[in-house]
């Protein structure tokens, strides 16, 4: 029998799941009861998934054991330092980013709130059932049901979204569809599911064609699932139409679980020394990573409208994580594990911004948001921090990541890196400080002065605005603390023999 | 060498951070705002000054914030060289106080709250990068200083102020990725990035490798110090309020560039690896360019913020130049140099900004007869001319001694020349401007009227053209420029 | 919109098949832990009979029988008594769906496993069926649809 | 060669299935043709699953008595694991149709170059 702390591990995902069924039988009485539910079962997973990192922590990995089946023929979850600590930074981001999406859905889907919720527990939950999987086949169910709720959530947006979202689903399908034979071809190979078990039973297969056939669907999969750069496509449109609520939600997190995806593959189920010794895999990743890290700079900086222009700089930033993975050294990959962490805030904190705009404004263009900064001060210093923190300035989490990936990259001799992704801050910092002065600065002679139609601007209710506020201070606090996370359980994270 | 862990380090750093949210807070009531402002200058200097006896004692001030990386720490460490720069900005924060107030209300500008946040910012900023006791500590506050500065820059919010602003951040911000590199790989080839006097490269890494990282160094570094290739920032910045344009010269930011040569220069690199490397005579070569360049078109610039421009670019350069001589004499007129300059050119841009407020015109063209209207600025400005041309009551002159003393001593007299080549430009391109204030009559003929500007304005005017009349005379009056500075050099190369 | 095809042949036969379909729904059902079948298969069988009722006496009638509200309380039932009974498993002191804790008057272990995965079944039965008529009914009345509820 | 293709002539079906399916997803530009794709795609993947647990003289996986040898029956959980994976089929067709619909209740028709057309 196993003590309450473990049992988090199923907790974790069980009352959310279990609270997205609820949501429709008490919603049908209650409208407003659907954020509270929703509300209360991120917290609670919050909860789980902080006992379960200092579980962790303290005792070392945990197997969980679904059904009482051994591994490997039943499904077990394991948790260890790096999913752990995906847990807390998934549920976190989670947990403001609902707390702040109560207004926001009152406006803009009022008669969908039911519904909304109860597809967003079930997003959560498959997000969450990702993490905290030991089993390659689970994983890919999660993996449908968190891509299914968002291709809904997507759909429920205005204008372009249905299509955006179709074209979502297609593509995140064929991804989901070749992580699927990659699972088939190493199931031939060894007859196991287990990731530890497979990890025991793949090395002497190293020159197997077949699994090096698997890997590659693996990486295809994940790398259209995640948007890395010339499969992205789908990311702008469903991340720019998406209801707030949803981009806010969908933006900081699938992405980065995806990459937590490619990491598992990487470095769990295969060992380092074969992505990065017997096939190049993670150089190839590497370069791709870095072409699209500045693709995704340069088409940012070709767009008008501030949730588009957030959604290509994505693009970018996932080219950062990529690409601290595919360095496979020490400082790269804390860089990348940190960089998870920390664009999940920045990405989080400039969406509920951009939600906030639309919520108050209506304007998404970036020209038109003259004098904004008078009417919403707080929520325009966010959008300072945030983009601060995206180009780089020291004392914000996004130096940091880009401080380790640099490290990693000097390590690795790789000077071209080292100049992509400093050309890159470099970019980051055109758009985003173009953004700035367009909120903080009147253009004196013949700008657009005059006030647009409709509410008179003020700041957002305080439901969105202590997110946003919490979102951009823990980006100050991440940086200042980052050693902290490094120490305490970053290292901890790496893959056996960094 | 003790080290004294102490926090007041720290506190001089958030006295104005805290001060900027105070004045947030209270936008609306100028008043109050102004006295935050007021009392976080005069407390931070305070602060700052209560840590120079232990210095002056020999003793090293240290605090330890929080680790930032594995290995590097978010840290303080008050030593001679950081204290000196301390005493510096701080002490001319409460002159550039004083004057903003009364220049801000003069000219009735928009947005004064944003002005005084960013100002305290990029003060505890400053201030930061004074007492960074590493390399990437000191990178995070001069970040923050450049990004600060960047709504004070084009706080006028014309397009022209606008393109300055960005200007100025593109120029700093992409010589913001040469340093991060550079600290980056020094990070990784020596383990550590504490400043050591005297420098801890040496025996790291490939003289080829060591060469190329000084060169990425100096051009992060030396953009913000306005070396010639990289300074058009400066002048195009020039279209700021005229206290920023104070700030930016005097006080913060190009003497945080130029601190931050200095600190790579003789706590990076050290001297004796420079020599090794070649390196000090190609940069002394280099720096050069700039002082006569400078000073060159200086001569050709009517507005006279922008003719002030040139001069400070020419005159950084002198510090830069001192601490690419490597002998103790140069290394002490550069670091005197530091806060001489800073005094003289604060007067100069003050008298610039007040002959603005109260008669509106900037074009030398336009100011004949201008000192019978302002005699006491103007008397001022003639003091902070005589400075900068190196004349001996005045302060420029004993940095300028030292300079060429130091280049003696490095039997390069070429460099005598090219100071003294320099300081006739400075006649050149400053007398013209006083001759013409006091002895031409006024273009439309009417009678002068005697005219000051408030009493906000005009006493740290007086004040700042007395300091630099007195230190002239004596070098440690007050704060002990003159002993820190030695100890400075001392601590380096042995005086 | 799917009208009413007034043609007795295939009202009478689709009347006849009716029950027989969805005994046989249940009885894959029932038998899903011994052999081949189970929840998920009877469940779609199920839905199916009443698809077929819909193609054949058309949506009003359909609707008259089963209501959006009823559909939707029966998956969210079924999938309820599927985690309900894992979560049972979790506060029996087992970990999650570990039938063998389930507080079953039964005499061995293995008994009421088989037991505690056909509560499993019946709850994934009831929402499979659920959905199925859900889905279809949802893309039938599109015409109609577009407001929430 | 050749008897090694055919010896393993599951995986090319499969491979032809993909293709079918994968060029309807990216070629045709009318919605429900891609969608049509989307479903051969995922079934080329359920067949391929289902061939690789197929033994010769193999039984169903149900135990019985005289065959107690696991070498006789088929391999189960690929099976198992393609039930799940046509529900996740399932699931995305239906969310997929909902989309279509909603697309087609905003633009009235089902060509993507059209519609792309009207969003402009």
């Amino acid at each position: 029998m196993n003590p309450p702390h473990i049992q988090a591990t199923i907790l974790i995902i069980i009352i959310p799941l279990m609270s997205s069924y609820a949501i429709p039988l008490l919603g049908w009485r209650w409208k407003r009861s659907a954020y509270f539910i929703a509300l209360t079962a991120i917290g609670a997973s919050l909860v789980c998934s902080l006992i379960l990192l200092s579980t962790v922590l303290t005792q070392g990995t945990i197997h969980y054991h679904l059904g009482g089946w051994l591994p490997p023929w039943g499904i077990e979850y394991v948790i260890d330092p790096l999913n752990g600590f995906m847990g807390v930074v998934v549920c976190t981001i989670s947990f403001l980013v609902t707390l702040s999406s109560k207004k926001s859905v009152e406006k803009e889907l009022p008669e969908k709130k039911v519904r909304f919720y109860t597809i967003y527990l079930l997003l959560f939950t498959g997000l969450m059932g990702i993490v905290v999987t030991g089993d390659v086949f689970n994983l890919y169910v999660f993996l449908e049901i968190a891509s299914l709720s968002a291709y809904a959530l997507i759909a429920i947006g205005e204008d372009g979204a249905p299509l955006a979202s179709f074209n979502y689903i297609i593509m995140g399908t064929i991804g989901a569809c070749f992580y699927l034979l990659g699972v088939g071809y190493l199931y031939i190979v060894t007859g196991s599911l287990n990731m530890a078990d497979l990890a025991k039973l793949l090395p002497p297969l190293y020159d197997s064609k077949v699994v090096l056939i698997a890997l590659a669907f693996f990486l295809i999969g994940t790398a259209i699932k995640m948007g890395l750069f010339p499969l992205h496509v789908w990311l702008p449109d469903a991340y720019t139409y998406a209801p707030s609520a949803v981009s806010s939600f969908i933006a900081p997190l699938m992405t980065k679980v995806m990459a937590y995806i490619l990491i598992r593959i990487l470095f769990t189920v295969f060992k380092p020394s074969y992505v990065i010794e017997v096939v190049p895999v993670a150089s190839i990743l590497s370069w791709i990573a870095a072409v699209a890290i500045i693709a995704g700079s340069i088409l940012a900086l070709a767009q008008r409208d501030l949730k588009r222009m957030l959604a290509y700089s994505s693009v970018s930033q996932i080219g950062y994580i990529v690409l601290g993975i595919g360095l496979a050294n020490k400082m790269g990959l804390i860089g990348a594990y940190l960089h998870i962490l920390n664009h999940a805030f920045m990405k989080g904190c400039l969406f509920s911004v951009a939600g906030a705009l639309m919520y108050r404004t209506g304007r998404r263009n970036i020209f038109q948001l003259h004098t904004i900064h008078r009417k919403m001060p707080f929520t325009m210093g966010a959008l300072v921090i945030g983009a601060l923190s995206m180009i780089g300035i020291p004392p914000t989490a996004g130096f940091f990541s880009k401080w380790y990936l640099i490290l990693g990259s000097i390590e690795a001799q790789n000077w071209v890196f080292v100049a992509v992704i400093l050309a890159s801050s470099l970019l980051n910092a055109l758009y985003f400080f173009r953004v700035i002065e367009n909120v903080y600065f009147e253009v004196s002679q013949g700008g657009l002065k005059e006030e647009p139609a409709g509410d008179p601007v003020r700041e957002v209710p305080l439901s969105m605005l202590a997110p946003i506020i919490l979102l951009a201070a823990g980006i100050l606090l991440l940086g200042l603390y980052n050693e902290r996370i490094i120490s305490g359980i970053l290292v901890l994270a790496l893959p056996r023999g960094f | 060498m003790d080290i004294v862990y102490s926090i007041r380090p720290l506190l001089a750093i958030l006295v104005s951070l805290g001060a900027a949210a105070l004045i947030l807070a209270s936008g609306r009531r100028p008043n109050l705002r102004e006295a935050w402002t007021l009392l976080a200058a005069v407390a931070k200097f305070l602060i700052v000054l209560s840590m120079a006896p232990s210095i002056l004692n020999g003793q090293v001030l240290e605090y330890t914030v929080l680790p930032l990386s594995p290995g590097i720490s978010l840290q303080l460490r008050v030593d001679p060289f950081g204290l000196y720069f301390g005493l510096l900005a701080s002490g001319l924060w409460i002159a550039t106080s004083f004057y903003s107030i009364g220049y801000m209300r003069g000219l009735n500008e928009h947005a004064q709250t944003r002005y005084y946040f960013c100002f305290a910012v990029a003060l505890s900023s400053t201030i930061g990068v004074a007492f960074a006791a590493n390399l990437l500590t000191l990178f995070l506050f001069y970040e923050l200083l450049t990004i600060s500065t960047y709504p004070l820059v084009a706080h006028k919010e014309t397009p022209e102020a606008l393109a300055a602003g960005r200007k100025y951040l593109t120029y700093l911000l992409t010589s913001a990725v040469f340093i991060l590199f550079s600290i980056a790989y020094t990070y990784q080839l020596a383990g550590s990035l504490d400043f050591v006097a005297g420098g801890f490269l040496k025996g790291q890494g490939s003289p080829e490798t060591l060469r190329l990282l000084f060169v990425a160094f100096i051009l992060g570094f030396g953009t913000k110090a306005a070396l010639m290739p990289i300074h058009e920032w400066l002048p195009t910045a020039m279209i700021a309020p005229t206290p920023v344009s104070a700030l930016l010269h005097a006080v913060a930011v190009v003497k945080a560039g130029v601190f931050s040569c200095l600190r790579v220069i003789d706590y990076v690199f050290g001297p004796s690896l420079l020599s090794d490397l070649d390196l000090w005579l190609v940069l002394g070569y280099f720096v050069s360019i700039t002082i006569i360049g400078a000073s060159l078109l200086a001569l050709a610039q009517d507005n006279l913020k922008r003719r002030l421009a040139f001069s400070t670019i020419s005159q950084l350069s002198y510090i830069v130049l001192g601490a690419a001589l490597i002998t103790p004499s140069a290394l002490m007129g550069s670091v005197l140099h530091m806060a001489f300059h800073g005094f003289m050119k604060i007067t100069l841009f003050f008298c610039a900004g007040a002959i603005f407020v109260k008669t509106g015109k900037e074009n030398i063209s336009q100011m004949n007869g201008i000192g019978r209207r302002m005699p006491l600025t103007m008397a001022a400005f003639a003091v902070g001319a005589f400075g900068m041309a190196g004349i001996p009551p005045v302060c420029g002159f004993l940095s300028k001694w030292y300079l060429c003393l130091g280049s003696m001593e490095a039997r390069e007299a070429v460099f005598v020349l090219i100071l003294l080549t320099s300081s006739l430009l400075n006649v050149a391109y400053f007398f013209p401007v006083v001759y013409n204030a006091f002895f031409k009559k006024e273009a439309g003929g009417a009678p002068p009227v005697r005219e000051e500007v408030s009493w906000w304005m005009l006493a740290p005017i007086l004040i700042c053209a007395l300091m630099s009349l007195i230190l002239g005379l004596n070098p440690d009056a007050f704060i002990h420029f003159h002993q820190i500075a030695g100890m400075v050099a001392a601590s380096i190369r042995g005086f | 919109m799917i009208v009413p095809y007034e043609n007795v042949i295939i009202k009478t036969i689709c009347r006849l098949l009716l029950p027989f379909l969805q005994i046989y729904a249940i009885y894959v059902l029932m038998h899903g832990h011994y052999s081949p079948g189970g929840g998920f298969q009877g469940g779609v069988m199920m839905g199916a009979s009443f698809i077929l009722l819909v193609i054949a006496y058309g949506l009003d009638d359909a609707q008259r029988r089963i209501s959006v509200k009823a559909l939707t309380i029966y998956a969210c039932l079924g999938l309820f008594i599927y985690s309900g009974i894992g979560a049972l498993a979790l506060l029996m002191g087992g970990n999650y769906l570990d039938y063998g804790t389930l507080p079953l008057p039964l005499s061995s272990i293995p008994k009421i496993r088989a037991m505690g995965i056909l509560g499993i079944e019946i709850g994934v039965f009831l929402g499979v069926m659920a959905i199925m008529i859900f889905i279809f009914l949802a893309i039938a009345s599109y015409e109609t649809g577009g407001k929430d509820d | 060669m050749i008897d090694s293709m055919m010896s393993k002539y599951n995986y090319w079906m499969y491979i032809i299935l993909m293709m079918i399916g994968f060029y309807a997803m990216i070629g045709k530009k009318n919605l429900i043709k891609k969608l049509i794709g989307m479903n051969i795609f995922q079934t080329a993947i359920i067949l391929y699953y289902i061939s690789i647990g197929v033994k010769k003289g193999g039984t169903v996986p149900v135990l019985m008595e005289g065959l107690p040898r696991a070498a006789d029956y088929v391999n189960p959980l690929p099976h198992v694991l393609m039930l799940t994976a046509i529900v996740v089929s399932v699931s995305t067709t239906g969310v997929a149709l909902a989309v279509i619909l909603l697309i087609y209740r905003r633009y009235k028709t089902l060509e993507e170059d059209e519609i792309l057309k009207s969003i402009r």
